[in-house]
């Protein structure tokens, strides 16, 4: 296997689900919509006053993009399964944790992404300050490709399911959590002006993590549900 | 006509078995699949004949049993046997989305066979001409379908599983297909396929197995 | 030595070791948890500190150690399930769930009832609590994903996975828990400590521990035995075996 | 005696805690004692079923 045609493989399957999701514009959008009216609702059902959505302001935007996220996993593998293309795709030759990796990354661009490019507005909604705004970005960017990659291992367990959607978030959301209080506390930590540096080498570790292990589960889990 | 395939390359299953919902749809089948000889199954509908495809494409572990490519078991190294092989199921994986072209540069990166024509050719030797750069969504069932064969020519594997190959295919196409499959296994190339649809081959290049109970 | 394993692990074999084992297993659990509780409830001394209360220990913290010894057991059974395709120990991960499921559940109430004489509150989100909190709900999403899927042996092989992930993920669990715990301790300490352990105080808690380890080993197996009959009810030796046996 | 179950004034606690325990114990033992006999029951039947329109089998 020339690893030309290893890096070949992952970009064109990168390029393909980029391509897939850009020409599906409601992929994009509806998880973003879907983050940004979550967070909404929080000033709405706690209340305006600021002291206090200030405090629950990295709990609130980071609850959200984990629910967000959520909802958007179940659009790496649905299309492919109902139309064969996860069957071609397990029976290529390449190393199927390569091709999933790819489609991972592909969910992150589109799904992660523009959680992260908005989280800035919405937290200054919620009256965060300035010195958390760089924590808020840094959590989220280490963080939603966590969630993209340990979700897909989720998604890919229940793809053969036709009600899989609460099962996936049974599955999903307890192994999110080390994410959660990582992250969520370090933006609290910055926003009190204390260095978050042990946080975010928490966060990395996970990454790491995460992008080594979870696309070898997720072809695991693939080829256990087409079966 | 030289073989391209080397004479090697032999599909043996030995006395296979598989139940569905402890209902066992087949058991103790063997058969081997020489270079130069096409498989024809056929039986009613929920005889198993996807199953026995998913089988031996080693989508499905079979319950007893065992595939062999060149003596060794498909199981243990996936990636030799999945470079000889091309599986084309009922969903056959054409994505409505992208373009002939770009549904067949997929597949192309994902095999790991060099093409010896390019895409355009592909596409136009399955009567897709002029489609090339369509979504796939506006075009028919049976040209999506050609799209799907068109890999065939695009990643030329020794051997072929062709789920249903014939179907929403109009007169013409169907005697196309006929022709390419034929012609690939005049070649030293192997075929299994599930249709009740004829194949003008000879005996010594065609044997059929009926599932029906 | 593979055919040996494949022997012992075939469902026959698994069957009659169970039915041998199942009546030793269930007598010894029911001496050792009688000869437990009469020590933790009768012998042991009262704590000085909590008083009577303090006996919940005797259930409570086997409880805990059990919910997280089944989930291991559950996890390498599913992965040899899954490497070694043994029917057997899918069975046996897949039997071992509703018990350590409902020894997480004991844990966490049995901790809420002993949290509430001391603190007034039912509920404290201290470490050890949310930690098995989180830990139950990795078991429902196991039960769940094994009935969500028909087919028996892809069930098995995707709890497999599950586990797998999940038994990974524990020990991060368990330190995110420990180090977001410690964050928010504030000045009193609610720390959920066990009484300091006199030797007369430790024993009914060894024995207990003990017995739910046969406990578990004795209902695992009595779920097992169910699997078996309902996997193999065509095979001749089940049905010599039920023809035989006309109890 | 009575002191035993007054438990030191912590009886409730005590006792619903054991009990829960008794309760969740004997389910994980009942149910599949009680799953072995309908399943015995089944088998048997559908044995009987078979004897009964081959009998010479």
């Amino acid at each position: 296997m020339k690893n030309a045609s290893l890096s070949n493989a992952f970009f064109t399957m990168l390029k393909r689900d980029l391509t897939l999701a850009l020409r599906t514009r409601s992929e994009i959008a509806n998880p973003l919509l879907f983050f940004i009216i979550v967070v909404s609702l929080f000033p709405l059902a706690v209340s305006p006053e600021e002291s206090l959505l200030r405090t629950m302001a990295p709990g609130i935007i980071w609850v959200a993009a984990l629910l967000a996220t959520m909802l958007s996993l179940d659009s790496i593998f649905r299309s492919d399964f109902e139309d064969g293309s996860l069957e071609q795709m397990l029976l290529s030759p390449q190393p199927i944790a390569l091709l999933v990796l790819g489609k991972i990354m592909a969910h992150w661009l589109v799904s992660g992404l523009p959680l992260i490019l908005i989280a800035p507005i919405l937290g200054i909604s919620l009256f965060l300050p300035g010195e958390a705004m760089f924590a808020l970005l840094a959590t989220l960017a280490l963080g939603t490709p966590v969630l993209s990659l340990v979700g897909s291992i989720g998604v890919a367990l229940t793809v053969g399911l036709r009600r899989g959607g609460v099962l996936l978030s049974l599955l999903v959301l307890p192994l999110y959590i080390p994410v959660l209080i990582f992250a969520s506390n370090a933006i609290a930590t910055a926003a009190a002006g204390i260095s978050i540096k042990g946080q975010l080498y928490f966060l990395a570790a996970l990454f790491a993590l995460a992008v080594t292990l979870a696309p070898m589960a997720t072809a695991a889990a693939l080829r256990i549900s087409l079966r | 006509m030289a073989s391209e395939y080397s004479a090697k390359q032999i599909l043996e299953v030995q006395s296979l078995s598989c139940t569905r919902e402890d209902r066992d749809l087949f058991s103790g089948l063997s058969f081997t699949l020489t270079p130069g000889h096409a498989l024809q199954i056929e039986g009613p509908n929920g005889s198993g004949k996807t199953t026995i495809l998913r089988l031996l494409c080693g989508l499905r572990l079979p319950d007893e049993g065992d595939i062999l490519w060149n003596g060794q078991s498909i199981f243990e190294d996936r990636a030799e046997y999945l470079s000889n092989l091309a599986y084309i199921g009922h969903a056959h994986g054409v994505k409505g989305e992208l373009t002939p072209l770009e549904n067949l540069q997929v597949s192309q990166a994902m095999s790991a066979v060099e093409s010896p024509i390019s895409a355009d050719e592909a596409l136009e030797k399955l009567g897709l001409f002029g489609f090339e750069d369509a979504p796939s969504r506006t075009l028919s069932a049976g040209q999506r379908r050609r799209v799907a064969l068109a890999r065939l020519m695009l990643n030329p594997v020794p051997l072929w599983i062709l789920d249903e190959p014939f179907t929403a295919i109009d007169i013409h196409g169907q005697k196309q297909i006929e022709n390419m499959i034929t012609e690939h296994v005049l070649r030293g190339g192997m075929a299994i396929l599930t249709s009740h649809h004829p194949l003008d081959l000879s005996d010594d290049h065609l044997t059929s197995l009926n599932l029906a109970k | 030595m593979w055919s040996f394993i494949h022997k012992h692990a075939s469902p026959k074999h698994f069957y009659l070791l169970a039915e041998r084992l199942i009546p030793w297993l269930g007598w010894s659990t029911l001496i050792l948890l009688v000869v437990g509780l009469y020590q933790g409830l009768i012998v042991a001394p009262t704590d000085y500190q909590q008083g009577e209360s303090y006996r919940i220990i005797y259930v409570h913290v086997p409880a805990a150690w059990m919910s997280m010894f089944i989930y291991m057991v559950m996890a390498t059974s599913g992965a040899i399930g899954l490497v070694w395709k043994i029917k057997m120990a899918d069975a046996v991960a897949s039997s071992s769930a509703p018990i350590g499921a409902a020894f997480t559940l004991l844990a966490l109430v049995t901790g809420s009832l002993w949290g509430k004489p001391m603190w007034g509150t039912w509920w404290v989100w201290d470490a050890r609590l949310t930690s098995e909190l989180i830990l139950l709900f990795l078991y429902l999403g196991f039960i769940a994903l094994e009935s969500a899927i028909e087919d028996r042996r892809t069930a098995a092989n995707a709890c497999a996975v599950l586990a797998l992930v999940g038994v990974v993920n524990i020990p991060i669990i368990h330190y995110s828990v420990e180090w977001w715990n410690t964050l928010h301790q504030g000045a009193t300490v609610t720390r959920f400590d066990k009484p300091a352990m006199a030797t007369s105080m430790l024993i009914p808690l060894l024995i207990m521990a003990l017995g739910f380890k046969l406990y578990y080993l004795y209902a695992m197996l009595l779920r097992v035995r169910v699997k078996i009959l309902e996997s193999e009810k065509d095979t001749t030796w089940m049905k010599e075996l039920i023809t035989g046996a006309k109890k | 005696m009575s002191e035993f179950f007054h438990m030191g004034g912590y009886a409730f606690y005590v006792w619903a805690s054991y009990g829960l325990a008794l309760v969740l114990m004997l389910w994980n033992v009942i149910v599949p004692i009680q799953r072995k006999k309908q399943q015995l029951t089944r088998i048997k039947r559908k044995l009987r079923h078979e004897q009964g329109n081959n009998p010479a089998a």
